[in-house]
């Protein structure tokens, strides 16, 4: 690299040129940093500041820039050189507002600050500006998979901004399960009546716009490709079989009811009066087309009392059913008694329920159920017996707190939820080999990615992903889920859902034109880049990449797609070879600021503890405990890195060959509530870390000498007392016996 | 200011020689200082109080109460009716809000009117006492009357049920309705405003057919008013006022405790502020004295 | 007033929260110009004010840090803080928006090292507290604040206090002669996004908010719990800094009640059910939390979280609305009256706090808006009006935050098909 | 007051009500009690019952008699004295969610029952109201002292006597106090037009049974 120019800069502002001698710190710069400029300043983030470092780059032809002031999280418009590789060192928060204001702590400071100097200039000597993802592709093009609402809107709401979209519905018509309904419930004032579908508007609506083409009774055979560029075979029921090219997907493919035939115990199957609510909308239907009321299905007899039985199949805790709640089921089932209630007052109407769920304005739908006279009685049904053209339904009334039953209901609809179609749990098929890629007729997607056909799911079936705060992203960029197969809901729902779902895959098509990363590090032009020559094919990167972004070739040599990356960095971590690496971020930019730190000798009696602290939430909580001036111990030199599943085991081994101390290791809660944005990095650190026990003993280490923690961003009290208290475990079991060799 | 006036509609206990004869006596020695001028409702005839349902359903409770508005639309037109017992107010608002709300409760009402020559036409408002004290005249003015401020007695506010509930005066809440302490306040007097029985129930008229049910209530709402350190209870209801007063000898020999607390109304605190005699306040009506006020009434007037 | 920025090709964004956070990037990141306007002086927010969220027991700053990376790394959006929108005139692709600048005192120079607060001694009640705790007069609003930048309280300017804080200043940050400014700016389409507040409390007369200090809302509890809020975490009650160990959660305070809200607040099930986890995170087997309900309404994958809490033994549920409130004068212990309809058993309970899981109304009532929304009787924003203003999240509707970033992104398609119709026409 | 049903019309009222309702209690309550149809509307959250100062003595609280209703529980509530419990604070009606108008409900169904003979022979409040409604519809104005008798002799001479001794008292410090007068014994204060007052109160109850299906 015969053109870099390292330039460094020393800002003296915020205290900094009071607790520390920004003079040494410029004489490390320069001496051991190698920088050609090194500047001090008294305000550095101000604009005479940042016009001085714009000057050297522009002029003095500098091309990495070090800043040693505050946190790489503050100030970020004032440092922003996109044109140069660029480092900070953390002194503010980092050093003088962690550290006492002491005579006894200023040696101590200072040494923290000079090592941050060090580790800031090497970084920055193997560090590139990203050139950009290669493989950028835009076709701006979206495919559909399912006509339902979900679908059709998404199709439409794409449509109208401008991208052109194929549906693929595997049944021969649009409309889905809303078309099945009668009527809908309200979602707009004043709730009080059933509405229309709208299903028909819907389609009409998708059959005129010239931007959608749709193709009905046909499954995805086969999608390769990444956002930008998927290849998607679309196989229909004739057996012809097309190939099309999308920018990206949204897969819409709706719920089945669950199976009431799980429930004899609730006369399912063992009356035609039991049904369930899908079969209740089909006696509407047909009733309506007759233009005559609802008829007991078993001998066409008048209905005059109906029982709707809430939460059946669904809220169990036995393991048999359901254990979630559908959350439109109450409303529907208000919906359902409307439907008699309305047509005949005098028809008897009870709604059985442990707890009413019609959540937002719903309230008002229910009001208006009560004032038609649907009863709501809060009971737990224990059994439905048919007999004859009648049923008996028996349940405990929980308020009046006595077993009762209502005999000779005509017809008794149980409220079974929504089973979502996820495609198969690649979590529990087998992958196909490379080479030996076959569809699976019960794939959705039928994805040719390693790591298996569908969607990854999170739990009873339903997509995964950070569904409080991002409930798009999946973990396969470019591909969103949108309506009932991401969680349970109703039509009002599922209609902004995939609205909100075809954006995602607009800017997914954006994204991967421009070449950037999707969420959660949106718009990095870094990514993986692998020296294949080194490669061992052992498949670990393969294997772990938690949004399934690296295929394998036929030699099993891993096959990165770019635009599906999510630049989290795992897959270096995984790398037992190490040549796996960002341009701006990898083996070598953490090895290096590693290797930079001062170990003192043995004799010093300042041990040395390495912090790899993930990103995103364990540094800003150090960091925030900085600006609330909470001390914790000046023998620990932090780096922050992109995601503890990045970590590879080479640093802890390099770190403490050197003479660290100890290392701790900062990052995100795993398991089944994970809090690690991507997904899996935290749990597979935490899985790699599970067998660096041998390697400590093979160095004849004490394993107490690395440490991992499960960090949280408010964490700000408890982290600099899980660093003092480390600090403590060092001196305790003595400082590092291979101090010097390293 | 100019003279008001108002159609007055006493109710049955307020009459001459009734159980708030006390009332009726303060309400008039305070409405002279006021120069407002009452003119009771020719023929009025009782509102059916609260627990007159074993005899009739609503339609006859409602007539017999439109049958007040229409006298007094037909002999007093123009003004409105002023009620000082909180059921008879409740009563006659509540048919005033359901023959606006119905036609057909209204038509029907009519129809029955009818047979005692009468008609309904809902020009007139109700208000009670206090409506008119605080809106008509605000504390203020109300205040600028006090020529003995009741400096040095302590009031625990008792505003009870109906004249707080389901219709309340404008802008007061019903868990803590501040205006009686507000008038305590105006006249000088200390108002106990932490009191925390002031909305408690009394019974009410099962007072009288449920004595110790309604007793227990009595106690909580009398002990109390001994636990803030209170002089004497104040009211707007006569039938709070009774039930509160006359009951206090039951509770004592029930619970052995030694209840001797004064309740008045608020007319009659305000008769003693502008200057009048215990007399003229009918403090002669307490069964459990009103010392305090007597005491004060008994003294010259400070301006 | 200001020349005009932006153009009929921009998005504008009111509300700095979880939704118009999540609707400027989703737009920035699709390569739309974004101005996102925010009336307090920080982004963040409702959702940062909470220590958890259910049902991951997750922490809201964790998610906010993500966005404010989002935004710091875009070079598509620009943040106004202290902006309030005044005026909206134009129509759909072609509004002018007249924005009112409060003064913050402060300019672009503030590097946060917080000498100007260190100067000062004046205090003002905190509002990211709710009142609290205080907090002093000049102040970063809290430690994950985006600008961050210090704010002077208008308190103080013009007193010796704000002069006090202009001299500890050594950037020439602070410049107590700002004035409030108005702005005009043009943008092709609007998603408004300005959030909830708690129904006042102190309008749900039988429960004594505001008479007594051991009844609270859940928004404070919040803060109670958080580590940086006004007792540092420890869950103790204002009267007397007692530990609450014996808490009552209160549903349907001021929700689904026609003398109040008539809607259903969504959230506040949940939230309380998170809430008594609080108290057993904090007390463990000596926590109490009893739950007074109408229905639970724990909706879809809410009811595994439901069914674990069911399963804590420190945990109780009441099927009640509690009646009435009252207070033990001497330990100022807060007794709640009511009956238990199932079998219709009374109870007197004390408890040591009571939380109010209060209801949710829209901050700014949409028939408030300055522009063409169709408004809902409850003040949320209905869709269909023909303008390009678009409600984003609880300005739409009582909802989790979910399903508030799921509307703030299906807003943001709304507002893109609208520039890029306008884009289009321009090509 | 003359022309109410005797026991034998009430019997006969309630026969033709069972064979005209059945089981749809519910319909029943709603169009023949006051204020009846909004039963449906409660939604079991308990506030009322927990708001009523007499709670504790109520065998069935508002929100378990409007379940009651619903669940066609007819004898059960209708023979109950549960709102013969009302002191008309109107607690519960402020405070329900729903706007039901509670208190109306119950004096309504006490009204009801009492209609059909269904209402608890032993019942003091019951009484007290008989005996309160007859007291005023006679002249068109309470008497308070002929009120006061009675109910003191509502359980004969003897038990009367007994009561007015206990009674003693009190009289003495009304009378002394001018808050009682023993005139009114004899007549006392009424409306003039007594008979208008009457045929009017007479012409509602016929409108209303008319309108609720309970005339003849």
């Amino acid at each position: 690299m015969a053109d870099t120019k390292i330039a460094a800069y020393i800002c003296r502002g915020c205290g900094l040129g009071e607790r520390l001698s920004t003079g040494q710190l410029a004489k490390i710069a320069e001496k051991e940093g190698k920088a050609a400029i090194v500047r001090e300043h008294d305000f550095l983030c101000s604009e005479a500041g940042v016009q001085l470092i714009r000057d050297d780059i522009e002029k003095q032809g500098a091309t990495h820039v070090a800043i040693a002031a505050c946190s790489r999280r503050a100030k970020t418009e004032a440092f922003h050189f996109p044109t140069v590789a660029v480092s900070r060192a953390n002194l503010r928060e980092g050093v003088i507002w962690c550290q006492p204001d002491t005579d006894a702590a200023r040696e101590a400071t200072q040494e923290m600050a000079d090592d941050y100097v060090r580790m800031a200039c090497d970084e920055l000597k193997r560090m590139k500006v990203p050139a950009g993802n290669p493989d950028a592709a835009r076709l701006r093009r979206l495919l559909v998979v399912g006509g339902g609402v979900s679908g059709m809107t998404a199709a439409l709401e794409a449509s109208k901004a401008g991208y052109a979209v194929t549906i693929v519905e595997k049944s021969g018509a649009l409309g889905g399960w809303a078309a099945k309904l009668w009527k809908r419930t309200p979602a707009h004032e004043p709730f009080r009546e059933p509405a229309d579908t709208g299903v028909a508007a819907l389609v009409a609506a998708v059959e005129a716009d010239p931007n959608i083409t749709v193709r009905l009774a046909s499954v995805i055979a086969r999608t390769s490709g990444a956002p930008g560029r998927f290849s998607v075979d679309i196989a229909a029921e004739s057996g012809a079989t097309a190939t099309e090219a999308f920018g990206a997907i949204v897969q819409a493919t709706g719920f089945t009811p669950y199976d009431a035939a799980k429930l004899p115990e609730l006369g399912f199957g063992r009356s035609p009066n039991v049904v369930d609510q899908a079969g209740l909308e089909a006696l509407a239907r047909a009733a309506a087309a007759k233009g005559g009321p609802i008829r007991r299905p078993s001998d066409g007899g008048e209905v005059k009392t109906v029982v709707f039985v809430q939460c059946a199949g669904q809220r169990d805790d036995s393991g048999r059913h359901l254990p979630y709640c559908s959350g439109h089921c109450c409303a529907t089932s208000i919906k359902q008694a409307m439907y008699f209630k309305d047509a005949n007052p005098a028809v008897d109407t009870v709604v059985l329920y442990t707890d009413l769920r019609v959540p937002g304005n719903g309230e008002d739908f229910y009001r208006s159920g009560q004032s038609k006279g649907v009863v709501f009685s809060k009971g737990q049904v224990s059994a439905v017996e048919p007999s004859g053209d009648a049923c008996t339904v028996r349940f405990r009334d929980l308020i009046l707190d006595e077993d009762t039953a209502i005999e000779n209901a005509d017809l008794v609809v149980l409220a079974t939820g929504q089973v979502p179609n996820a495609g198969v749990d690649i979590d529990q098929v087998p992958q196909d080999e490379p080479g030996q890629w076959r569809p699976d007729s019960r794939s959705v997607l039928n994805l040719a990615y390693r790591q298996g056909k569908d969607l990854p799911l999170l739990r009873h079936g339903f997509s995964d992903s950070h569904f409080i705060c991002f409930p798009y992203e999946t973990r396969r960029t470019g591909i969103y889920t949108a309506g009932p197969v991401r969680r349970p809901m109703d039509i009002a729902q599922a209609v902004e859902d995939a609205t909100g779902a075809a954006l995602k895959a607009i800017q997914a098509i954006e994204n991967a034109a421009a070449g950037r990363a999707a969420h959660p590090r949106s718009g990095d032009l870094s990514f993986p880049i692998v020296r294949l020559e080194g490669c061992t094919q052992c498949k670990r990167c393969t294997v772990e990449c938690p949004f399934g972004a690296i295929d394998e070739d036929e030699k099993r040599y891993p096959v990165f797609n770019e635009s599906r990356c999510r630049r989290c960095g795992t897959c270096m971590g995984a790398c037992p070879v190490r040549v796996i690496a960002f341009e701006n971020y990898s083996v070598d930019t953490v090895g290096a600021q590693l290797k930079a730190v001062e170990i003192p000798d043995e004799f010093a009696e300042k041990p040395r503890i390495l912090v790899l602290a993930c990103e995103n939430d364990a540094y800003p909580a150090l960091d925030m405990a900085g600006m609330q001036r909470r001390v914790y111990s000046a023998f620990v030199r932090v780096i922050p890195v992109r995601c503890l599943g990045s970590v590879n085991t080479i640093w802890i081994s390099d770190a403490l060959n050197r003479g660290y101390d100890g290392v701790m290791l900062m990052g995100c809660k795993h398991g089944d509530d994970y809090q690690c944005h991507f997904v899996k990095g935290s749990e597979l650190a935490n899985y790699r870390m599970s067998k660096i026990d041998d390697t400590l003993k093979q160095m004849a280490l004490e394993t107490e000498r690395v440490a991992s923690y499960e960090v949280a961003i408010t964490d700000i009290e408890r982290l600099p007392r899980l660093i003092d208290e480390y600090a403590a475990k060092i001196g305790e079991i003595g400082l590092s016996p291979l101090k010097g060799f390293g | 200011m100019a003279k008001k006036e108002y159609a007055f509609y006493p109710g049955c206990t307020s009459h001459y020689r009734g159980s708030a004869s006390n009332y009726l006596v303060s309400v008039e020695s305070m409405c002279k200082t006021l120069d407002v001028k009452l003119t009771e409702i020719p023929d009025w005839n009782c509102c059916g109080a609260s627990v007159s349902y074993a005899g009739s359903g609503e339609l006859a409770r409602h007539v017999i109460n439109a049958r007040n508005f229409a006298l007094a639309e037909r002999d007093l037109p123009g003004q409105d009716i002023v009620a000082t017992c909180a059921a008879c107010w409740l009563n006659a608002r509540e048919t005033k809000e359901q023959l606006g709300a119905s036609a057909q409760l209204l038509a029907d009402t009519n129809e029955a009117l009818k047979e005692a020559g009468l008609q309904y036409r809902g020009e007139s408002e109700v208000r009670h006492m206090v409506e008119v004290l605080i809106e008509d005249f605000g504390y203020e003015a109300l205040g600028e009357k006090v020529v003995k401020p009741l400096e040095g007695v302590k009031f625990a506010g008792y505003v009870g049920c109906q004249t707080n509930r389901p219709f309340g005066i404008a802008g007061e809440s019903f868990e803590n309705p501040m205006y009686l302490d507000r008038l305590v306040e105006t006249m000088g007097g200390e108002a106990l405003t932490k009191y925390e029985q002031k909305v408690t129930c009394c019974g009410g008229a099962l007072a009288v057919s449920e004595p110790e049910k309604s007793q227990k209530q009595i106690k909580d709402i009398v002990e109390s008013a001994y636990d803030h350190g209170a002089d004497m209870i104040v009211t707007p209801c006569p039938l709070c006022q009774a039930n509160v007063e006359i009951y206090q000898a039951d509770v004592n020999r029930k619970y052995g405790t030694k209840f001797n607390m004064p309740v008045t109304y608020y007319s009659q605190l305000m008769t003693v502020a502008y200057g009048g005699s215990a007399k003229e306040a009918a403090l002669d009506g307490q069964i459990i004295r009103a010392t305090k006020l007597e005491e004060i009434a008994a003294k010259p007037a400070k301006k | 007033m200001t020349p005009s920025v932006a153009t009929s090709q921009t998005i504008l964004v009111v509300g700095g929260g979880i939704s118009g956070m999540t609707a400027a990037l989703e737009a920035a990141e699709c390569g739309k110009q974004v101005v996102l306007v925010e009336k307090s002086a920080t982004l963040g927010g409702r959702t940062a004010t909470l220590y958890r969220y259910f049902p991951k027991l997750c922490h809201p700053t964790c998610g906010l840090e993500i966005n404010l990376r989002r935004i710091k790394a875009s070079r598509n959006i620009r943040v106004m803080t202290l902006a309030e929108v005044t005026k909206i005139a134009g129509s759909r692709g072609g509004y002018t928006v007249t924005l009112k600048i409060a003064p913050r005192y402060v300019n672009a120079n503030c590097t946060a090292c917080g000498a100007c607060a260190e100067a000062v001694s004046a205090e003002i009640p905190n509002p990211w507290d709710y009142g609290l705790g205080r907090m002093k007069a000049a102040y970063l609003p809290h430690t994950m604040a985006y600008p961050q930048r210090y704010v002077i309280d208008p308190a103080i300017v013009g007193t010796a206090e704000g002069e006090k804080a202009k001299a500890a200043c050594r950037y020439g940050a602070i410049d107590l002669g700002m004035r409030e400014e108005t702005l005009e700016l043009e943008a092709g389409a609007i998603v408004w996004a300005t959030g909830w507040k708690p129904y006042d409390a102190a309008k749900i007369q039988p429960y004594g908010y505001g008479r007594f200090p051991n009844v609270i809302t859940s928004v404070e509890f919040e803060r109670l719990a958080d580590p940086h809020g006004p007792t540092g975490g420890k869950l103790l009650r204002p009267s007397d800094g007692k530990e609450a160990k014996n808490v009552a959660f209160v549903q349907c305070a001021g929700s689904r009640d026609e003398n109040h809200l008539r809607h259903c607040s969504r959230i506040c099930c949940m939230a309380s059910l998170k809430q008594t986890q609080y108290v057993r995170e904090a007390f463990a087997e000596d926590a109490r939390s009893t739950v007074y309900y109408i229905d639970i309404r724990a909706i879809d994958r809410f009811e595994d979280f439901y069914a674990k809490v069911r399963k804590d033994a420190t945990v109780t549920f009441v099927k009640s609305k509690v009646a009435r409130i009252a207070e033990d004068a001497a330990t100022r212990d807060p007794i709640l009256h009511g009956v238990d309809t199932e079998g219709y058993r009374r109870y007197a309970n004390r408890h040591d706090l009571v939380v109010l899981a209060i209801g949710m109304e829209p901050s700014v009532k949409a028939a408030d808006i300055p522009a063409d929304v169709v408004a809902d009787s409850s003040g949320f924003i209905d869709a269909g009006a023909e303008s390009a203003v678009f409600g984003a999240g609880c300005a739409t509707n009582a909802l989790d935050v979910n399903r508030a970033v799921q509307s703030a992104t299906a807003a943001t398609l709304r507002a893109i098909q609208v520039v890029n119709r306008a884009a289009r026409a321009e090509a | 007051m003359p022309g109410d049903a005797g026991m034998g019309d009430m019997a006969d009222l309630n026969e033709r009500a069972l064979a005209k309702y059945r089981n749809d209690f519910l319909r029943e309550v709603e169009e023949r009690v006051d204020e009846g149809h909004w039963v449906k509307m409660c939604m079991q959250c308990g506030v009322c019952a927990g708001s009523c100062p007499f709670g504790p003595h109520w065998e069935h609280s508002p929100p378990k008699i409007f379940l009651m209703i619903r669940a066609g529980k007819r004898e059960a509530v209708l023979t109950s004295d549960s709102m013969w419990m009302c002191t008309s604070c109107y607690n519960c009606v402020v405070r329900c969610p729903r706007k039901l108008p509670i208190t109306t409900i119950m004096h309504g169904l006490a009204t009801y029952a009492q209609r059909l003979g269904l209402a608890p022979k032993v019942q003091p409040t019951r009484d007290f109201s008989i005996i309160f409604w007859e007291n005023f519809t006679r002249t068109g104005r309470a008497n308070e002292m002929r009120l006061m008798l009675r109910l003191w002799f509502k359980e004969g001479f003897a038990a009367g006597v007994k009561k007015a001794l206990s009674m003693r008292d009190l009289g003495l410090a009304m009378l002394r106090t001018k808050r009682m007068s023993p005139l009114e014994i004899l007549g006392g204060h009424g409306v003039k037009d007594v008979k208008g007052f009457q045929a009017m109160i007479r012409k509602a109850k016929e409108i209303e049974d008319r309108r609720r299906g309970l005339s003849g």
